[in-house]
């Protein structure tokens, strides 16, 4: 079973506050991995490391054997890798189509000089609603699909967050905190739908979540981080009984 | 839905506007070209457009152009012809694409005469407009001598700036002068100018130590009076005091900022010549700068007609306004009658008629600015000037004539004081 | 009297196209993308010092030697003139041929600045903008070889031939012009790539996220809409048969066009449409109705300014979002 | 008796740090780069102006410009509010003030259209400067700026040590925080805006003793001001003092320096200085002077 995403030795300094400290953890395809961990464990910077949001002081991360570690973030979206936001960050005066449609990836009609003729991206654009479509009755908001995306409510907007990276035929999705503020139930139906995804399509997941009764049972692999250190990882079961993991979370010592 | 009824109705819109306007541009050419068929003997209103160039040196002929038209009207009320000139007052503060804007709004409304524009920049923008709609301008301010071609339709009341910069210079050598340290204003008056006193002094042997252009938007002129005050010096210990005049060239406005300047340099109070801008008896330079124009002993020409006509504006324009009629208001007072009685002799209100009459009657007319012919290129051939300086009588500095530049002998005749 | 309103209303419809060119760019930039850009009147200004110098070539092609920037620019337009009476062929060769080097260099400044202001955004990169328009304009009045300093450039009648109907083909060009700028942006805006656009203006570290290398695109727009204010500035000059820097100033090519942009509805292309003439005929109107005003107590000229403030106070109140607001893309499944 | 090219830039760089100091205030407590500030402080010019026509010493001004420009920076920063609750972005409240600063530059030529026909005199561009008392053979303008100024300085650094500069301090960090706090951000915020409009009126009112007024001044002056405010950093009050007092003395010193290296013909560039000067921070030093130093202590 090959390895999707290798990092090494990342450490990422803000200022003097050491977010990350040469934290390396591997990712095999097709798998879901839980990070966990306190807040300001380093979480969301790590994820935002991969995407390239920040720019990581030391370390490697290696995507599919490729050196990705610096790249803007439009690079490392294109060559397959696609971040949710922890606060829902949408386009808020489009409407949800609009939000969705806009990630469909590589469209002709986003160049230039494509966009005065109208048959050059005409079929794409067709294609790119059709698979809107389907995404937003997936998602059950397919009601809501032609409101401004600030009018909608916190759920629905998790939801279209979640609706990004399925659009996006990406390999890897980072989700951070994808079911935090969803009631339990559609939670349920978001996280099978992550595995049912994996198991038809091999897709490879990284979540970060607090909900861990929620998440757990759908994960393969848990990696614990605290002050911007991994604590401890293994499998689910074991890793609840892992004591570290305690101590990261309420400090006991 | 209401997104694309508004489209359609924009649309519909637009599309009609074009052909109508289309249409009537046609119709327009039509009209225009094929004679009126207007009244034979002229009668009623007839608009005479007023183009000021500038708001801040409105006040200063616009006054002037009232009276005009009172005393016009007046003259042809008693004279019995059945003629009323009505102005049509246009200003297009400084911007020349206003300008353009408000000549072609008096063209619309039917003026085939225009009383201005003011400066040169602004005549030189609009003249192809004025040419092309056959409409005569009247400039009583702009001298620039990129404006006299013989054939357009631009006239004016005030000879072209050689003859201005011949007085300055006449002044200069009257007083003995033959080094002059110069500073204009970085405009068409300005750089016109320096042009014509370069040419004029190469000719009368007068060397220009010493001349460099300022910013007329600038308002602050310290940083370009300590330079003046710089050059002087040089020029005062290479040539001596008494040899080295001061002129600063530039528009009527550009007086007071200069005089506050020079009234923080000592070196200048006490200069064997200080020529300014032509603003002969302005109020403004007396009320806002008096002292400094006093202590620099600031000397300046405006027209001078030995004619009724010239007193009465005076005196009138001082007791109705409390200012002293500017230099350029007698020239736009008698571009105002040269206008009319144009008309009255072309018997018809058109462009082209009166493009041929103007320069011959302006021949046969002795107006407040003096004798105002014209020559083929509707340029004013002569102007006799006055030499006025501001001086301390009983402590309160006040405009005093201390001479007179005859343009037939092109002498000055000083008067002792 | 009916020969003057025809006459008005063929004026207000040249000012009309010839506004509809700066809004449809601010449309594109600020509407669409986001990008503020207070000194619209930059590329005009280039695109007219351009014209100053390819205005004449007509005199190279004749084998004339004149200044024709400096002392000798009426003799110059003189001898134009009498030329191009007979000849049609060449001052329209000229005319493409000032359009085209205009519009590869303001494309190029365009790619240049856009590039460097990159880094800026929101109010910093609109003030940035300005400082460098103004700058550029001041140049302009100041530097005599750039474009006839303070004195300005006159130019030819470049359609004498046609005599009479010069003026009359010279606002059919501004027309079409500005029509086919129309045209293009209402494709931009309709595009993907216009949704691209708007997803810049709303969010651009998403936008990244999902894979839009948006400096890219930023310096596109910019670089592209450049073009559009250079060929405006020609048409301008055009118009008024003269270059004269001061009439690229901030009031007239920059504010006017904000206004008009804001009252319209931002990020809706029809609705800068409907502000252009909306404020063209209110302000045509104030300039021909001057003297039906004159029970105003004041100068009516202090007027349009209070005009244009008022009307875009009233507007940001009332309709904030401006009189036909972006609308919202529907799908039909 | 001194060099009056000193004179001028003292005189200059003064009044530009206070109107800079209302600018930078203005933007670090709305977030909104008010264009119609400078209108605003200058048009207290002609208030002196008056006053002066009417006979009265023109230092009588200094106090009206304070009230007039201080009410209508208050009611510019109530209107603004009033957009800002309409879901206004802060571009369109930016534009909003350029329309401010037109109907103000409309008014204020009216005036003064008014008071021509009023005192039958010119008064479209005007200066006072020989209307002003001299102490030593210098112009009282240079004392009672330089006394203003330091009272400003001191004044402000009293202030933000109150509770209410605590409170405006709070609401330059963090607004919503702030209002969470208990803090009435539109009373303080306003207060703020009143005071800075009242200073920035008191620089106006003095300008026409040393120099030339006319109506286009304020607009005219908002690249100077946006230059002084960008190089001090728009987000640092003191910065902006420094920054319009080295805009201020370089408009004149550094003017006239050029000119004797370069040439004369400099002179009729000098309304580039801070256009270039703005450009170039704008661009190379966003952050500004003071931005840089704090980064710098920083670390």
């Amino acid at each position: 079973m090959s390895i999707i995403l290798k990092i090494e030795k990342l450490t990422k300094k803000f200022g003097s506050l050491i977010a990350l400290n040469k934290v390396s953890l591997e990712v095999p395809y097709g798998s879901i991995v839980l990070l966990i961990g306190p807040n300001g464990s380093g979480k969301t910077t790590l994820l935002n490391c991969i995407s390239g949001l920040y720019k990581p002081n030391e370390g490697r991360i290696l995507y599919k054997e490729i050196d990705i570690t610096g790249k803007p973030p439009y690079e490392i979206a294109k060559l397959g890798i696609t971040k949710t936001f922890q606060i829902p960050m949408n386009f808020k005066n489009l409407t949800v189509n609009e939000n969705l449609l806009a990630c469909y990836p590589n469209h002709p009609g986003e160049k230039l000089l494509n966009c005065f003729l109208k048959r050059k991206w005409i079929i794409e654009e067709n294609n790119a609603i059709q698979r809107t479509i389907k995404v937003l009755k997936i998602l059950n908001i397919d009601e809501q699909c032609n409101q401004i995306a600030h009018n909608l409510s916190g759920g629905q907007l998790k939801l279209l967050e979640f609706g990004k990276p399925l659009l996006r035929d990406s390999e890897l999705f980072l989700l951070d905190e994808p079911v935090a503020g969803i009631n339990p139930f559609l939670a349920e139906e978001i996280l099978s739908y992550i595995q049912k995804v994996r198991n038809e399509y091999r897709k490879t997941f990284i979540i970060v979540e607090h909900r861990l009764d929620l998440v757990l049972k759908y994960v393969d692999y848990v990696y614990a981080l605290a002050e911007g250190e991994i604590v401890c990882e293994g499998p689910p079961q074991e890793i609840i009984k892992n004591e570290k993991l305690y101590e990261a979370y309420f400090a006991l010592k | 839905m209401s997104h694309l009824v508004s489209k359609k109705i924009l649309a519909i819109f637009i599309i009609v506007l074009l052909v109508v306007g289309i249409g009537a541009y046609f119709v327009g050419q039509i009209t225009v070209v094929k004679p009126s068929p207007v009244k034979p003997a002229l009668s009623g209103e007839i608009p005479i457009g007023v183009l000021h160039s500038s708001a801040s040196e409105e006040g200063y002929f616009q006054s002037a152009i009232n009276i005009a038209f009172e005393d016009v009207n007046k003259w042809f009320n008693e004279s019995g012809i059945p003629i009323k000139f009505v102005p049509l007052i246009e200003n297009a503060e400084e911007s020349t694409t206003k300008a353009c804007e408000k000549l072609e709004s008096l063209i619309a409304r039917g003026c085939q005469v225009i009383i201005g524009p003011q400066w040169s920049t602004t005549s030189l923008a609009v003249k192809p407009i004025a040419d092309e709609r056959k409409v005569v301008l009247i400039s009583p301010a702009s001298g620039s001598p990129a404006l006299s071609i013989a054939g357009d339709y631009f006239t004016r009341t005030i000879p072209p700036i050689d003859a201005w910069q011949l007085v300055d210079v006449a002044i200069a050598m009257g007083r003995g002068i033959n080094v002059l340290v110069v500073v204009y204003s970085k405009d068409t008056f300005g750089e016109t100018s320096i042009a014509a006193l370069e040419k004029i002094a190469k000719e009368k042997g007068v060397v220009i130590y010493e001349s460099f252009a300022y910013d007329p938007t600038a308002k602050d002129f310290t940083v370009e009076c300590s330079k003046l005050v710089e050059k002087y010096k040089e020029a005062v210990s290479k040539f001596g005091w008494e040899k080295v005049g001061v002129e600063i060239i530039g528009a009527g406005g550009h007086c007071v900022p200069w005089l506050t300047a020079v009234e923080k340099f000592p070196e200048l109070w006490k200069t064997a010549s200080f020529v300014g801008p032509h603003v002969a008896g302005a109020t403004d330079v007396i009320k806002y700068t008096g002292s400094a124009a006093a202590k620099s002993g600031f000397t300046s020409i405006g027209p001078y007609a030995r004619s009724p006509l010239s007193l009465s504006l005076k005196t009138r324009h001082k007791e109705r306004y409390g200012t002293e009629c500017y230099t350029y208001g007698y020239a736009a007072y008698d571009a105002v009658w040269i206008a009319a009685l144009s008309i009255l002799a072309a018997q018809e209100y058109k462009g082209e008629k009166l493009i041929k009459v103007i320069p011959s009657i302006s021949r046969v007319y002795m107006g407040a600015s003096g004798y105002c012919a014209m020559n083929e290129a509707g340029d004013r051939i002569a102007m006799d000037f006055e030499i006025k300086m501001v001086k301390f009588i009983n402590d309160t500095p006040s405009w005093v004539t201390i001479g007179y530049f005859d343009s037939s002998t092109q002498t000055i005749t000083w008067v002792s004081t | 009297m009916a020969l003057i309103i025809l006459d008005i209303i063929l004026d207000v419809m040249t000012f009309f196209f010839m506004y509809l060119i700066f809004t449809s760019c601010l449309n594109l930039q600020q509407g669409m993308t986001g990008l503020t850009n207070l000194g619209l009147h930059f590329f005009a200004a280039i695109g007219a010092y351009i014209f100053a110098h390819t205005a004449f070539l007509a005199l190279r092609i004749y084998g004339i030697e004149l200044d024709y920037i400096g002392v000798d620019n009426n003799e110059a337009v003189f001898v134009l003139n009498k030329l191009f009476s007979t000849d049609l062929l060449t001052p329209i060769f000229t005319l493409f041929l000032t359009i085209i080097l205009v519009m590869m260099t303001c494309a190029f400044l365009g790619y240049i600045f856009g590039r460097i202001s990159l880094r800026l955004s929101g109010a910093y990169l609109g003030i940035f903008w300005l400082c460098l328009a103004d700058s550029i304009e001041h140049i302009g009045m100041q530097y005599r070889p750039l474009a006839g300093g303070n004195q300005g450039v006159l130019l030819p009648d470049f359609f004498k031939a046609l005599n009479d109907y010069s003026l009359l083909i010279q606002k059919i060009i501004v027309i079409l012009i500005s029509i086919i700028t129309f045209a293009l942006f209402k494709k931009i805006s309709e595009s993907p790539f216009g949704r691209l656009l708007k997803t810049i203006r709303e969010n651009e570290i998403v936008s990244q996220s999902i894979g839009k290398n948006t400096n890219e695109i930023k310096v596109k727009i910019i670089t592209f809409s450049s073009i559009f204010l250079g060929v405006a500035g020609v048409l301008v000059c055009l118009r008024t048969r003269g270059i004269f820097a001061e009439s690229f100033n901030r009031i007239d090519v920059s504010f006017w066009p904000w206004l008009m942009f804001i009252l319209g509805g931002s990020g809706n292309l029809l609705g800068s449409l409907l502000g252009t003439l909306i404020c063209v005929v209110i302000r045509r109107i104030v300039l021909y109705s001057k003297f039906y005003l004159t029970f105003l107590p004041v100068d009516i000229i202090w007027i349009e300014p209070i005009l244009l403030g008022v009307t875009l106070c009233i507007t940001l109140l009332i309709k904030p979002r401006g009189i036909l607001p972006e609308k919202p893309h529907k799908l039909k499944y | 008796m001194i060099d009056p090219l000193i004179i001028s830039a003292i005189a200059n760089s003064l009044i530009m740090g206070l109107v800079a100091l209302g600018f930078t205030l203005q933007y670090v407590t709305l977030r909104v780069p008010n264009l119609a500030h400078t209108t605003i402080c200058f048009s207290s010019a002609y208030i002196t102006l008056t006053f002066w026509l009417l006979g009265y010493n023109p230092y009588f001004g200094v106090f009206i410009g304070f009230l007039e420009s201080s009410i209508l920076t208050y009611l510019l920063y109530n209107f603004l509010n009033m957009l800002k609750a309409r879901g206004l972005d802060d571009v369109s409240l930016m534009i909003s003030t350029i329309g401010i600063s037109m109907i103000i530059y409309g008014f204020a030529n009216i005036y003064l259209d008014y008071l021509a026909y009023v005192f039958k005199t010119y008064t479209r561009t005007f200066t006072l400067a020989n209307a002003d008392f001299k102490l030593l053979g210098i112009p009282g303008v240079i004392y009672i700026s330089l006394i203003l100024f330091v009272f400003f300085l001191l004044f402000f650094n009293w202030l933000l040590s109150t509770k209410f500069g605590i409170q405006l301090r709070a609401i330059v960090e963090k607004p919503s925080l702030a209002e969470v706090h208990g803090v009435d951000v539109k009373r303080v915020v306003g207060i703020a805006w009143f005071i800075i409009g009242g200073i920035g009126g008191i620089a106006g009112s003095l300008w026409p003793l040393w120099f030339q007024c006319d109506p286009w001044l304020g607009p005219l002056m908002l690249t100077s001001i946006f230059a002084a405010c960008a190089l001090g950093g728009i987000k640092s009050i003191l910065g902006s003092l420094f920054g319009g007092i080295f805009i201020g003395v370089s408009q004149v010193i550094l003017l006239s320096v050029l000119s004797d290296l370069v040439g004369t013909w400099i002179i009729s560039f000098k309304t580039l200085i801070p256009l270039i000067i703005a450009s170039l921070v704008l661009l190379f030093l966003p952050e500004g002077i003071m931005g840089k130093i704090q980064k710098y202590r920083g670390g």
